[in-house]
């Protein structure tokens, strides 16, 4: 016998433990559940590249709970009143760590009033930190910036003839992200390029929360086409589900 | 054919057969439509596509499906999706053959200022400085002079720089020039554009290239 | 049930619903025949495997699955497969709950060899190292001595290292032990062995745990 | 129009250029003519953890060469007189970079007869190194192997209060890889736990040769399936061609 190592039936269909060890490990909940597990505080990566792959349920979510002084770490802060542009619009972010804020005036305007703090990072390093933070580096060194205002205060060394700039790893409490379909395990596909920023920030947080356009059972995404193995996904909602 | 469109044709003389080309936003989206038939070039978007093709119909439009000016695309036979991270590693390690970018500057050596203007927040950076780094090869597409007649081409930046590294060829609506150790050199007029006319026109000094061509000769390329 | 056997059926009763789990060579394969039937937790291979199944039958061996240990293995529904980088990224990563390695020696801190040994060259590192670092929790699964009946719990490492992280919980066929700030806890007595035994037979001091259990009490939890 | 930014029925078809610039863009060659690209005292990445995953026709048509003096970089060094074990026996390599070696003894033996240099690596620093390598990094800092006689020679680093190692990134001349499928574009799909170190190594040499299974027509490797896109292979060999 091979002991229990995950055997699927089983898990579908949980037993009641004889030693008490046993629980139900469906991921999947609502969004409003997911929602309540964040605290006014907590550094947040939201997915997404402007609105496309962002997990929109869960943002309209955040925007109808209580929480504030967030510190988002997305690529942009969404459009005025869309995604997390909500959120900004709200006065919920207290800080913004991404690449490219512009595109939303009222984050221009925001830090202009002094209301939003930003710190900006050239995408591919953003992208590249977050992988770290989720891989347990301890930071890396990209020729990225070297010299420009962006290198400002940070470390430069040359190694090998080339300059290089230091960057730390962007870890956070929570992810929240967007794919295209999860099976019960937390298995993800994404869609097209709306996959992104999700897949590092998945590996990236101590909470994950994926929403999905859907839902299907374990086997119906193969074991080659998986891009995010269920180990970094904590909890499941269903696009537009309650 | 107006300016841009010329410079974007131009641009795309520059392009080779399997080149792997990230375009930016502006002059280089046009360079797109102006690809020799016989050239065949694959398009990455730094938002985690390879094989980007022409803009959808609009009743086609797939919201997950967007090129890194956040447009909708489409994409070709053979294309691949990767997240963020694995894109930038492909520009930064060196894997995109060509990017075409549009600019702000250029100083006399060739580096370039595109992603922030002095005296303005700076609240966004982008995939600017990662493609600049990265990319084998750098073609800056740009209109020669401001709309006030201000000199794109200045011998110090006064915008901040978005790379140590100089770009490879610049090509305006009057002139190309390549980057060399020692600074620009002026390698071709546009039809009708006179030497005079671009020396007035640059602020930065450049050399007269050894396989200079005037604008007759140009011109004669391109029928 | 011989001494080894019994190692690994101790040590799948630490596992919980849901852990991720590496097994290292040795007695931590054997882990897997072990866990209980209402738990259910799944296997990481670090050469790319998550969703490790049963060994196949010899007819139905596939070369291209194989675990980290070379062997042959089968994958569960819901498994999946990524490259080294990405299954090295999990581990360093702490996504991985607990590691099961077996081990050459312990000191009295709780610290490990297991990759080395003294006056040889040393050409294999493999995963060790990483396991070690990067997973939440290490159980080390061992016999109490070598065959020449010298303690494998020492008071210094004699072997090479393998990380200054301390493990959590030391498993062997006469006593269980847990690592605590100070040192070694003594946790459990295997059924029909003494604390006189475990303290003759382990080099390295240690400390009786409050929730210490005997050799009875212990027999009782397995029946 | 598009112009011709890749059309699928152009290339496959390639017709002459109007202005010379058209070459038939074929990446298929056969195993003789790869290793005919490779000379002596290069270093050439090799995929597979152990057999598995290794590209075996190739290396079996590099002992058939006379190159030799080779600095490979693979996990292993094959076993005796099999996969990357031939080129040992014949002594056709100078130096090998890996993370374990000892499971063939002959690599022991060259070893201690001072006819091999070996450099170890963690397997997850080993493979992050090429990660690197092949995405433009200075190099990374990773908490594995502080303390040990693996960090004798490295930096050691305290970032936020926890002890790291530096590490640089691992580049080479080629990289011989094996994947299950190629398209005619050179995009690849692998086979389970094969995958191992093909797809960083697929990025991190300078001529990138694969060896697949079997070569399909452009699109029946769907775009999202795809693991390394064809950007990273120059040259594609079929198992046991010629």
């Amino acid at each position: 016998m091979f002991g229990s190592v995950f055997y699927i039936s089983q898990m579908l269909h949980p037993q009641k433990s004889k030693r008490g060890k046993g629980k139900k490990m469906s991921k999947l909940i609502t969004c409003e559940e997911a929602v309540k597990k964040v605290t006014s505080g907590s550094r947040i990566m939201v997915g997404g590249f402007g609105l496309v792959g962002s997990p929109l349920s869960l943002i309209a979510a955040l925007a109808q709970s209580e929480v504030k002084d967030l510190e988002i770490i997305s690529n942009n802060l969404g459009e005025p009143g869309r995604g997390l542009g909500v959120l900004v619009r709200q006065k919920q972010v207290k800080k913004a760590i991404g690449s490219y804020f512009t595109s939303n005036p009222e984050v221009v305007k925001a830090f202009q009033d002094k209301e939003l703090e930003v710190e900006l990072l050239p995408q591919g390093t953003m992208s590249e930190a977050i992988r770290a933070g989720g891989a347990g580096l301890g930071g890396f060194y990209t020729p990225v910036s070297v010299g420009t205002k962006m290198a400002e205060n940070k470390e430069e060394r040359t190694l090998n003839g080339k300059k290089y700039v230091f960057q730390e790893p962007l870890k956070a409490n929570f992810a929240l992200i967007k794919a295209k379909k999860a099976d019960r395990l937390g298995n993800l596909i994404y869609n097209q390029s709306a996959r992104n920023f999700n897949p590092m920030m998945a590996t990236a947080a101590d909470v994950v929360i994926a929403e999905v356009d859907e839902m299907v059972e374990v086997g119906e995404i193969s074991s080659e086409e998986i891009v995010t193995p269920h180990l970094y996904v904590d909890f499941i909602v269903v696009k537009g589900g309650n | 054919m107006n300016a841009k469109q010329y410079i974007a044709a131009r641009a795309a003389k520059e392009l080779k057969n399997g080149d792997i080309v990230n375009l930016g936003i502006g002059i280089p989206t046009l360079v797109a439509d102006y690809i020799p038939s016989d050239v065949h070039v694959f398009l990455h978007s730094e938002n985690g596509i390879l094989g980007v093709g022409p803009s959808p119909d609009p009743e086609h439009i797939d919201p997950n499906l967007v090129n890194a000016g956040k447009l909708p695309v489409t994409v070709l036979e053979g294309s691949s999706f990767f997240d963020s991270a694995s894109s930038f590693a492909m520009i930064r390690g060196g894997h995109v053959s060509v990017s075409i970018l549009g600019v702000l500057q250029i100083d006399a050596m060739g580096r370039i200022a595109n992603w922030a203007v002095p005296g303005k927040n700076v609240l966004g950076v982008g995939g600017a400085m990662d493609l600049l780094e990265g990319s084998k090869r750098i073609i800056v597409t740009t209109l020669h002079t401001s709309n006030q007649g201000v000199s794109k081409i200045v011998k110090e930046l006064t915008y901040p720089i978005t790379s140590e590294r100089k770009v490879d060829v610049i090509i305006t609506d009057l002139a190309v020039f390549t980057v060399k150790e020692d600074g620009l050199h002026l390698l071709e007029l546009s039809p009708g554009v006179s030497l005079e006319e671009v020396q007035q026109k640059t602020d930065a000094p450049f050399r007269v290239a050894e396989s200079f061509k005037n604008g007759k000769e140009v011109m004669a390329q391109w029928l």
